[in-house]
C-alpha cells in the first residue's frame, strides 16, 4: 500500500492568495494512499525541505508530491531533499499549482478545485513511480576530428592540449583546407599561410594527435562516449615511413600538366605530387587517374629516382579501426563551380574566375607568384569587375541564404588588386554590404575611400565576351537604376558558399541532421550552437553554415571545450528517463514481436535488434532493445508500439493513464 | 490528343508569313492544326496595362473556347500570345476564386484542361521531324529567343531563362550550326516599335551587331514582334548604327520549311524587308569571325 | 486449375517446399484453406471467385512455420500482405514460395520479395469504384448520423476478436486488449469498450492494412469493419501518398515523417 | 448552456508548451480554470488511446500541444505526433466523433500569451458545443 506525502506550499502569497491551500491539504489527505498532507509558507526553504525529510523518515513515505511551483523551477531541489532523506529522488513529483493555477486564475472555488485536481493527478502518478537509478555510461577519452581545415586543426590542438588523444582525419593529401589557399586574410591583410602553417606543423608534431591524411571516415557506430570509427586510409602508393619528403620524384615525374586542385585549376602539378610546399605531411601521393604507370603499365620513373625506395605501386587502401568517445565534424565548405551562371558565362570564359582562383592569383606562392595576371593570356588586367552575391541570396538559384564571407573577401580582393596594379580599375557590383564584425566595416570603407574601389549597387544581368573584352551588363540602382556596361579584362565572381559534395553522405554515416542546403544542424540555434542532436557529436566551422576564419576558430574551440567537458569524467551520468522494451519469462521472452516500427521512428538510432537464442544457440526471436546510452527519452516509440511492449521510465503507461483518470474522476476528495 | 491552333492577330497580319510557313510545315508533317473557333485578341501588351481582369478574361475566353472544342493543347506560335495565355492559365489555376470570377466574366467555365505550348515545344514534340529533312539548313545561325518565350521562368517552366538551348537543339536537328552568342534573350524594343522607333533601332541594332560579328548568316526568331523589329525596322537600325546589316531574319518555321524543301514563296520569305539570301561574304566574314573567335582567349 | 495442381505436385515431389497452403472446397460448398503436405492430396486444390481468404494469415503462425518451407497460393491482397509482413520484419526473403493466381487460372511462381514487388507493381492499389462510392456515401452523412450508425454497429460487437484472428497483420504476441496494467480496453462488451477496441484496431492497421476484407468476413455480427480500414487507406494515401504492401523494405507510414505533412488543423 | 463549465484536459510536451504555460503564469496572464495540464516528455509520446480515455472519463474537450515544427527538443517527435493526429482525426470524424473537441496546436516556450489565448478560445468553443454527453453516455461497466 502506497504511503504518499503531500506538501502544499503557499509560496508566500503567490499561491495562497488565490488558492485555499488549507482546503487543498485537507482534500489531499482524503485521497486514498495519502499518508501525510501538510501545507507550509515556503516549501523550498530549509525548514520546508526539513519538513519533507522528517516526514519521509517518520511516516516512512513511499512517495512525495510537492504542490508548489513548476517542476522546471524546483524539481531538482525537492528530489535532492528526498534523496537526502533516503527516498529515491524519482519517487518525488511536483504538482504545479502556481504557474498553472494560482497565477493564472482569480481567487475562487474553481481555482482551489483545480489545485486539488492537480494534486490528485500527481498523487496518482507518483503511486506508479518507480525507484530509478541514474544511468552510467563509460567514456573513451579519445576524440575523432573529421576535416583538417582551420576549424579541424584548432579543435584538434585545443583537445590535445587538454591532455586527451585526438585522431584527425583529412581526405586530402595535406591538412590546411581552404585557408591554406588564401593569399591574405581580412580585415588585417596578414598572409594566410604565415599564420596557418605553424598550426599545421604543431598538429603534425603534437604527441596527442594522430593525423590520418588522405583518409576518409568509412563508418561510425556506437553512441556518446563509445563510438567505433572505421577510417579508410587511401593508398598514397608510397611508404610514408621511408619517404623523407625530398620531392625528387615530383620533379622527375614526366606527367606535368594536371590542373592543380590547390591552385584551383590555375596551376599545374605532376602525377606524383605534394599539393603545396608547406604541406603537412610533406609526403607525395600518386594520382592514379593520371599516372602513366597506372594508365599504361610502364614508367616507374619516381620509383627509380626515389633515394629511399619508398614508392609502392601495389599499395592498397587500409582500414583503420578506432574507439572514440566524441566526434567533431569540421568538414568545411566549398564554393559553387561550373555551369551555374549561364548568364555570366562562368566556366565558358577563362577570364571569369571565382574567389578561390583570385586568391591563388594574389598569393605569393600561387601560379603567378602573386602577380594579378588573367588566366587566358597572362596579361595584367586593366579593369577588373568583382561580382558579389553570385548565386547567394537568390531563390531563383536555389540558394536563399547569405554566404556571409563574400562581402569581406570581395573588398579584400579589390584592395589586393589595387595594391598590386596601381593604375587598375576595380569595380564591385553588390546588393548590400554586410560587414558586421570587428574592424570589418572600417575595412570595406578603406577599400572604397582609400583604395578607390568603385562600388556599384546593383546586380549583373549578363556577362559576354566581345573582341577579347568581357562586357559586364548591370544597373546602378543608386543612380536611378541606370543601365551600365563595363568592359572588363577579368571578372571575379564571389560564388555562393555551399556544403561539400560529401556532406550529406557523411551526415548519414554519423547520423546527424542537416538542413535543406546540407549544412549540418546544430542542436539549438542559439543555446547549443556547437552540439548536434546526436549526443557526443559536435560541429566546428563552415560545415554548419558559411563562416569566416575567426568564427570557425571560435566554434572549433567551443567544440573542443565541449569535448573536454565530456572527457573530464570517467562515466557519463544521465537521467534514467528512457524507454525500455519489456522482457518476459520464456516462452514469450518479450511481448515485442520485432516489427521495428520503433526503430524507424527513433530520432537517435537508439533502438537495436536483440536476438534471443536458446541454449542450443538457435534463434528464438528477434526483439527490440533500447540502447540506454543513446535514448533521450522522447517516447515516440512508446506511443507507436502496438503491443505496448515499450514503456518509458518517468512517463510510463501506468503513470500517464492513472493521471488522466485521476484528473477527471473527483472522488470523495472532491470539495 | 487534339492540338488546337491560336494564330493571334499578328499571324493574320504583319506576321502572316509565320502562319503560312507553319501551315506549310504542318502539311508536310501531316499534322492537323484546327484554329480555335471564334478566337479573340489575347490582349497583348495593352490589356494588362489597363485592367488585370481584362488581361485574364481575354486569354481565358480563348482557352475556354479551346476546351469547349475538346482541345488537349493549344499551339501558340506568337511569343507574346503564348506568354499571355500561359500566365492566365497559371494565375487562374492558382486561385480558385479568381477562376470563378473570370469564368463569370467570360460566361464560360474555364477549367484549365487545355495546355498551352509554344512553337518550339510543338516542333520538338514531332518525333519524325528529321526524316522529313531533305535539304539540310546548313547555315550558321543565331537563335534569338527574345524576352517572352522563356520568361517569367517560374510560370512558363520552359528552358533555362538566362541561356535557353531548345531552339539551338532544334536548329541542329535541321542541319544548322547554332552559334553561342550573347543576345539570345535581350529585348528587341518590342512594343516601342511604333511609339519609340529610336529605342527599337538601338536595341535591335545591338542584337544584329552581335549576331553578325559572330558570323551568323541568319537570325532565327519565334515571335512576330521580334521579327518586325529586326526586319521591318532594318532601315532605322542601319541609320542608327551607321552601318549596313544584310543578315536575314527568319522564322523558325521558315527555316524548318526550307530544310523540308518547301518553296520559299510558300513560306512567305518574299514578304521580308531584308532579302533572304545567305551571301558568300557572310560566309567569309563568318569564317573569319570563327577563326578570330578561336584565337580569342577564354573561348572554349 | 490444373497448372496450379501440377505446380503444387512438382514442388512437393521435388521437396522444394514441405507444405502447400491453398484453397479447397469446404463442406458447405464454400472455399476454405487447405494445408497439403503430400502430393496425393494435391487434387483437393481449387481456385475460383470463392477463394477470397487472405492465406498469408497462416504463414507467420509458429505451428505452420514448423511444417517447413511453404508454397502459398496468393491472391493480390495476399501478395501485398506478404510484402507488408516483410517490411515489418516478420518474414524473410526465400522463407516461402508464392503461387500468384488469378481468375483466368494463370499461376505465376514468385520466389523472392523482389519478384513479388514487380508483380504487385502492376496491380491497381486504389479502392475500386464500388468501394469508393460506398465510402463516399458514409463520408457524406452528417456527423450525428455517422455517430449513430457506428454506435448501432458497434453495439452488436461481441469482443470475440474474430476480426483480429482473421487479420494477417494482427500478429502481436500480446494484443493491447490483453494488457491489464493499465487496462487499456475494458473487458466487457459494452458500447464504450466496443468503440475503443474498434478505434484501436483501425488505428493499429493504419498505413498497414491492404484491404483484404477478411476482418469483415470473419465478423459474426457483420460489422462493416472494412469501411474503417478503407477510410484510413484513403486518408493515408491522400495525406502521405503511401500504399501499404508494395515494397519489402518500405518504412511504416506512422513511424516515418515528412517535414511538410499537412497541419491545417493545428493552431 | 451558459452555466456549463467544460472539463478540458491538455496533453502537452515538457519542452515547449509546458514551459509556455509556465510563462503564462510568470507573466500573470489569466485564463479559464477549466483546463488542467498533463505533462509529457514530447507530443510524440502521446498515445491516441489516452485521448479516448479522457473523453470516456468525462472530458468535454482536449488540447494537444507541443513544439512548433523543427523546434522539437527531440528533433522529430512532433512530426510523428502530427502524422498520428492526421490519421486519428480522420478516423474520429468518420466515426461521427466531433473533432472540434480536440484542439491541436503548437505553443512554444516563448508563447505564454498564445497559451492563454488558446485555452480561452478552446474553453469557449467547447462551452458552445456543450457537454460531450453522447460520449460520456457510452461509459458502462468496468472502465477502470
Amino acid at each position: 500500500m502506497a504511503r504518499i506525502g503531500v506538501f502544499v506550499c503557499h509560496c508566500g502569497e503567490n499561491i495562497s492568495a488565490t488558492v485555499d491551500v488549507l482546503k487543498v491539504a485537507a482534500a489531499a489527505a482524503k485521497i486514498p494512499g495519502v499518508a501525510h498532507s501538510v501545507e507550509y509558507k515556503y516549501m523550498c526553504s530549509d525548514p520546508g525541505q526539513q519538513m519533507i525529510k522528517n516526514a519521509i523518515k517518520e511516516k516512512n513515505l513511499t512517495g512525495v508530491v510537492v504542490a508548489a511551483c513548476s517542476p522546471r523551477m524546483h524539481e531538482p531541489t525537492f528530489r535532492r531533499a528526498c534523496a537526502e532523506a533516503g527516498l529515491n529522488p524519482f519517487l518525488c513529483e511536483m504538482a504545479n499549482i502556481r504557474e498553472h493555477c494560482s497565477w493564472v486564475h482569480e481567487k475562487s472555488d474553481a481555482t482551489t478545485n483545480k489545485a486539488i485536481d492537480i494534486v490528485r493527478t500527481l498523487v496518482a502518478k507518483v503511486k506508479k513511480n518507480k525507484a530509478l537509478l541514474p544511468i552510467k555510461v563509460p567514456v573513451t577519452k579519445t576524440a575523432l576530428v573529421i576535416g583538417g581545415g582551420i576549424a579541424g586543426i584548432q579543435a584538434s590542438l585545443d583537445i590535445a592540449n587538454t591532455g586527451h588523444k585526438v585522431i584527425l582525419v583529412e581526405k586530402e593529401p595535406s591538412i590546411g583546407g581552404h585557408m591554406s589557399q588564401l593569399s591574405e586574410t581580412f580585415p588585417t591583410l596578414d598572409c594566410s599561410q604565415c599564420i596557418l602553417t605553424p598550426r599545421m606543423v604543431e598538429v603534425a608534431q603534437h604527441p596527442n594527435i594522430t593525423l590520418h591524411s588522405y583518409s576518409e571516415l568509412e563508418s561510425l557506430d556506437g553512441f556518446i562516449g563509445n563510438f567505433k570509427a572505421r577510417i579508410r586510409k587511401k593508398a598514397r602508393s608510397l611508404d610514408e615511413k621511408l619517404c623523407n619528403g625530398c620531392g625528387l620524384c615530383t620533379l622527375k615525374c614526366p606527367v606535368k600538366k594536371i590542373p592543380s586542385e590547390f591552385d584551383a585549376g590555375l596551376g599545374m602539378r605532376p602525377a606524383i605530387y605534394v599539393p603545396f610546399p608547406q604541406a603537412v605531411p610533406n609526403k607525395p601521393v600518386i594520382d592514379r587517374q593520371n599516372c602513366t604507370y597506372y594508365l599504361k603499365g610502364k614508367c616507374r620513373l619516381c620509383e627509380k629516382v626515389c633515394p629511399t625506395q619508398a614508392i609502392r605501386f601495389d599499395q592498397e587502401d587500409e582500414i583503420i579501426e578506432a574507439d572514440v568517445g566524441a566526434v567533431v565534424l569540421a568538414t568545411g565548405f566549398d564554393i559553387k563551380h561550373g555551369d551555374f551562371f549561364p548568364e555570366y558565362g562562368y566556366g565558358k570564359f577563362k577570364d571569369i574566375i571565382d574567389g578561390l582562383q583570385f586568391e591563388r592569383l594574389a598569393s605569393a606562392s600561387g601560379p603567378t607568384l602573386g602577380e594579378i595576371r588573367r588566366p587566358s593570356d597572362g596579361k595584367i588586367p586593366e579593369t577588373v569587375v568583382f561580382v558579389a552575391c553570385a548565386g547567394s541570396r537568390d531563390p531563383a538559384k536555389g540558394i536563399e541564404y547569405c554566404s556571409k564571407i563574400c562581402c569581406m573577401y570581395t573588398a579584400k580582393h579589390a584592395m589586393l588588386y589595387k595594391h598590386k596594379v596601381h593604375h587598375g580599375r576595380p569595380y564591385v557590383f553588390y546588393m548590400d554590404i554586410r560587414a558586421g564584425g570587428k574592424m570589418y566595416e572600417e575595412f570595406v570603407r578603406r577599400a572604397m575611400e582609400e583604395d578607390g574601389v568603385q562600388y556599384i549597387r546593383g546586380r549583373v544581368s549578363r556577362i559576354y565576351e566581345r573582341e577579347g573584352k568581357l562586357i559586364v551588363k548591370g544597373a546602378d540602382t543608386l543612380l536611378g537604376a541606370r543601365p551600365m556596361e563595363i568592359e572588363a579584362d577579368l571578372v571575379v565572381l564571389a560564388t555562393a558558399s555551399v556544403a561539400n559534395d560529401g556532406a550529406e553522405a557523411l551526415a548519414q554515416k554519423v547520423h546527424v541532421s542537416y538542413d535543406s542546403y546540407y549544412f549540418y544542424s546544430e542542436a539549438h540555434p542559439k543555446l547549443r550552437p556547437v552540439e548536434t542532436n546526436t549526443a557526443g557529436i559536435f560541429l566546428a566551422g563552415a560545415c554548419q553554415a558559411p563562416k569566416d576564419i575567426p568564427e570557425a576558430v571560435a566554434q572549433a574551440s567551443g567544440a573542443a571545450g565541449k569535448v573536454a567537458a565530456l572527457f573530464s569524467q570517467n562515466e557519463l551520468i544521465r537521467e534514467p528517463l528512457i524507454a525500455v522494451v519489456d522482457r518476459q519469462a520464456p516462452p514469450l521472452y518479450s511481448t515485442c514481436v520485432g516489427c521495428f516500427l520503433c526503430q524507424t521512428s527513433c530520432p537517435y538510432q537508439a533502438i537495436e535488434k536483440e536476438e534471443i537464442r536458446g541454449r542450443d544457440g538457435q534463434l528464438i526471436k528477434t526483439v527490440a532493445k533500447v540502447n540506454p546510452g543513446l535514448c533521450q527519452g522522447c517516447g515516440t516509440c512508446v506511443a507507436l508500439c502496438r503491443s505496448k511492449s515499450i514503456d518509458i521510465q518517468g512517463f510510463s503507461h501506468e503513470q500517464v493513464y492513472d493521471e488522466v483518470l485521476a484528473l477527471l474522476n473527483r472522488g470523495e476528495s472532491d470539495v | 490528343m487534339k492540338t488546337g491552333y491560336y494564330p493571334g492577330c499578328s499571324l493574320k497580319g504583319a506576321g502572316r508569313e509565320y502562319s503560312e510557313s507553319l501551315m506549310a510545315v504542318a502539311d508536310i508533317l501531316g499534322v492537323k492544326l484546327p484554329e480555335i473557333p471564334d478566337w479573340n485578341c489575347c490582349g497583348a501588351t495593352a490589356a494588362h496595362n489597363v485592367s488585370h481582369d481584362l488581361s485574364l478574361a481575354l486569354p481565358a475566353r480563348i482557352l475556354a473556347a479551346a476546351e469547349k472544342d475538346d482541345m488537349d493543347e493549344v499551339l501558340v506560335p506568337c511569343s507574346a500570345c503564348y506568354n499571355r495565355l500561359s500566365v492566365t492559365r497559371h494565375e487562374l489555376l492558382q486561385d480558385e476564386q479568381l477562376r470563378q470570377k473570370i469564368s463569370g466574366l467570360i460566361e464560360a467555365d474555364y477549367r484549365g484542361s487545355a495546355k498551352v505550348i509554344n512553337i518550339i515545344e510543338w516542333l520538338a514534340g514531332i518525333s519524325d521531324l528529321e526524316t522529313k529533312i531533305i535539304a539540310p539548313f546548313a547555315h550558321r545561325v543565331a537563335c534569338y529567343y527574345g524576352c517572352l518565350l522563356v520568361r517569367p521562368a517560374g510560370i512558363l517552366n520552359f528552358d533555362r531563362p538566362e541561356d535557353p538551348q531548345s531552339m539551338d537543339q532544334l536548329l541542329k536537328k535541321i542541319g544548322a550550326t547554332p552559334l553561342d552568342w550573347a543576345f539570345k534573350t535581350e529585348c528587341c524594343g518590342a512594343g516601342f516599335s511604333v511609339s519609340r522607333t529610336d529605342i527599337v533601332a538601338k536595341l535591335s541594332g545591338l542584337i544584329l551587331n552581335d549576331a553578325v560579328s559572330r558570323g551568323a548568316e541568319a537570325v532565327i526568331v519565334a515571335c512576330p514582334m521580334c521579327h518586325l523589329n529586326l526586319d521591318l525596322r532594318r532601315p532605322n537600325i542601319e541609320k542608327h548604327a551607321g552601318k549596313k546589316f544584310d543578315i536575314p531574319v527568319i522564322y523558325i518555321t521558315q527555316a524548318v520549311g526550307l530544310a523540308m524543301g518547301i518553296a520559299p514563296n510558300k513560306l512567305g520569305l518574299q514578304r521580308h524587308t531584308v532579302p533572304v539570301k545567305f551571301s558568300a561574304s557572310a560566309d567569309r566574314s563568318a569564317a573569319r569571325e570563327t577563326r578570330a573567335q578561336k584565337s580569342v582567349p577564354g573561348e572554349k | 486449375m490444373e497448372t496450379l495442381k501440377n505446380k503444387a505436385r512438382e514442388l512437393l515431389a521435388g521437396k522444394t517446399v514441405q507444405v502447400v497452403i491453398g484453397y479447397s472446397r469446404g463442406s458447405n460448398g464454400s472455399a476454405r484453406a487447405v494445408f497439403i503436405c503430400e502430393t496425393a492430396k494435391v487434387d483437393s486444390l481449387i481456385f475460383d471467385d470463392e477463394c477470397r481468404q487472405n492465406l498469408a494469415v497462416y504463414i507467420i503462425k509458429p505451428e505452420v512455420r514448423k511444417l517447413g518451407r511453404v508454397a502459398l497460393v496468393a491472391i493480390p491482397a495476399t501478395l501485398r500482405t506478404i510484402l507488408q509482413l516483410a517490411a515489418e520484419n516478420q518474414i524473410n526473403d526465400h522463407d516461402l514460395l508464392v503461387l500468384a493466381v488469378n481468375t483466368s487460372g494463370e499461376v505465376t511462381t514468385l520466389a523472392t520479395f523482389q519478384a513479388i514487388e514487380d508483380h504487385v507493381a502492376s496491380l491497381d492499389m486504389d479502392l475500386n469504384a464500388a468501394e469508393k462510392t460506398e465510402l463516399a456515401k458514409y463520408e457524406k452523412l452528417g456527423m450525428e448520423e455517422r455517430r449513430q450508425f457506428w454506435q448501432e454497429q458497434f453495439s452488436r460487437c461481441l469482443k470475440c476478436y474474430a476480426c483480429r484472428a482473421a487479420c494477417p497483420l494482427c500478429y502481436c504476441n500480446r494484443c493491447t486488449v490483453e494488457c491489464n496494467q493499465p487496462q487499456w480496453i475494458p473487458v466487457p462488451a459494452h458500447d464504450l469498450g466496443n468503440l475503443e477496441w474498434n478505434v484501436m484496431r483501425a488505428m493499429h492497421l493504419a498505413g498497414r492494412c491492404v484491404n483484404c476484407g477478411d476482418c469483415s468476413r470473419a465478423c459474426p455480427v457483420h460489422i462493416p469493419l472494412y469501411l474503417l480500414n478503407q477510410k484510413l487507406i484513403s486518408e493515408v494515401f491522400r495525406n502521405f501518398n503511401v500504399r501499404s504492401g508494395t515494397a519489402a523494405k518500405a518504412e511504416s507510414t506512422l513511424s516515418t515523417i515528412r517535414p511538410n505533412d499537412t497541419e491545417d488543423f493545428i493552431r | 448552456m451558459s452555466d456549463f463549465n467544460p472539463r478540458i484536459v491538455a496533453f502537452v510536451c515538457n519542452w515547449c508548451t509546458y514551459a509556455g504555460a509556465d510563462l503564462t503564469g510568470t507573466s500573470r496572464m489569466k485564463y479559464s480554470p477549466q483546463v488542467s495540464i498533463i505533462r509529457f516528455p514530447c507530443t510524440g509520446r502521446i498515445d491516441f488511446m489516452l485521448l479516448l480515455k479522457a473523453f470516456a472519463n468525462g472530458a468535454d474537450g482536449i488540447i494537444v500541444s507541443g513544439c512548433h515544427p523543427n523546434d522539437c527538443h527531440y528533433s522529430s517527435g512532433n512530426f510523428h505526433a502530427r502524422r498520428r493526429w492526421i490519421i486519428f482525426r480522420g478516423l474520429l470524424d468518420f466515426l461521427g466523433i466531433d473533432v472540434r473537441r480536440v484542439q491541436f496546436s503548437w505553443v512554444s516556450a516563448a508563447e505564454g500569451a498564445k497559451w492563454a489565448q488558446l485555452v480561452n478560445s478552446t474553453a469557449e468553443s467547447i462551452r458552445q458545443l456543450g457537454p460531450f454527453s453522447c460520449y460520456h453516455k457510452l461509459r458502462g461497466l468496468g472502465v477502470e
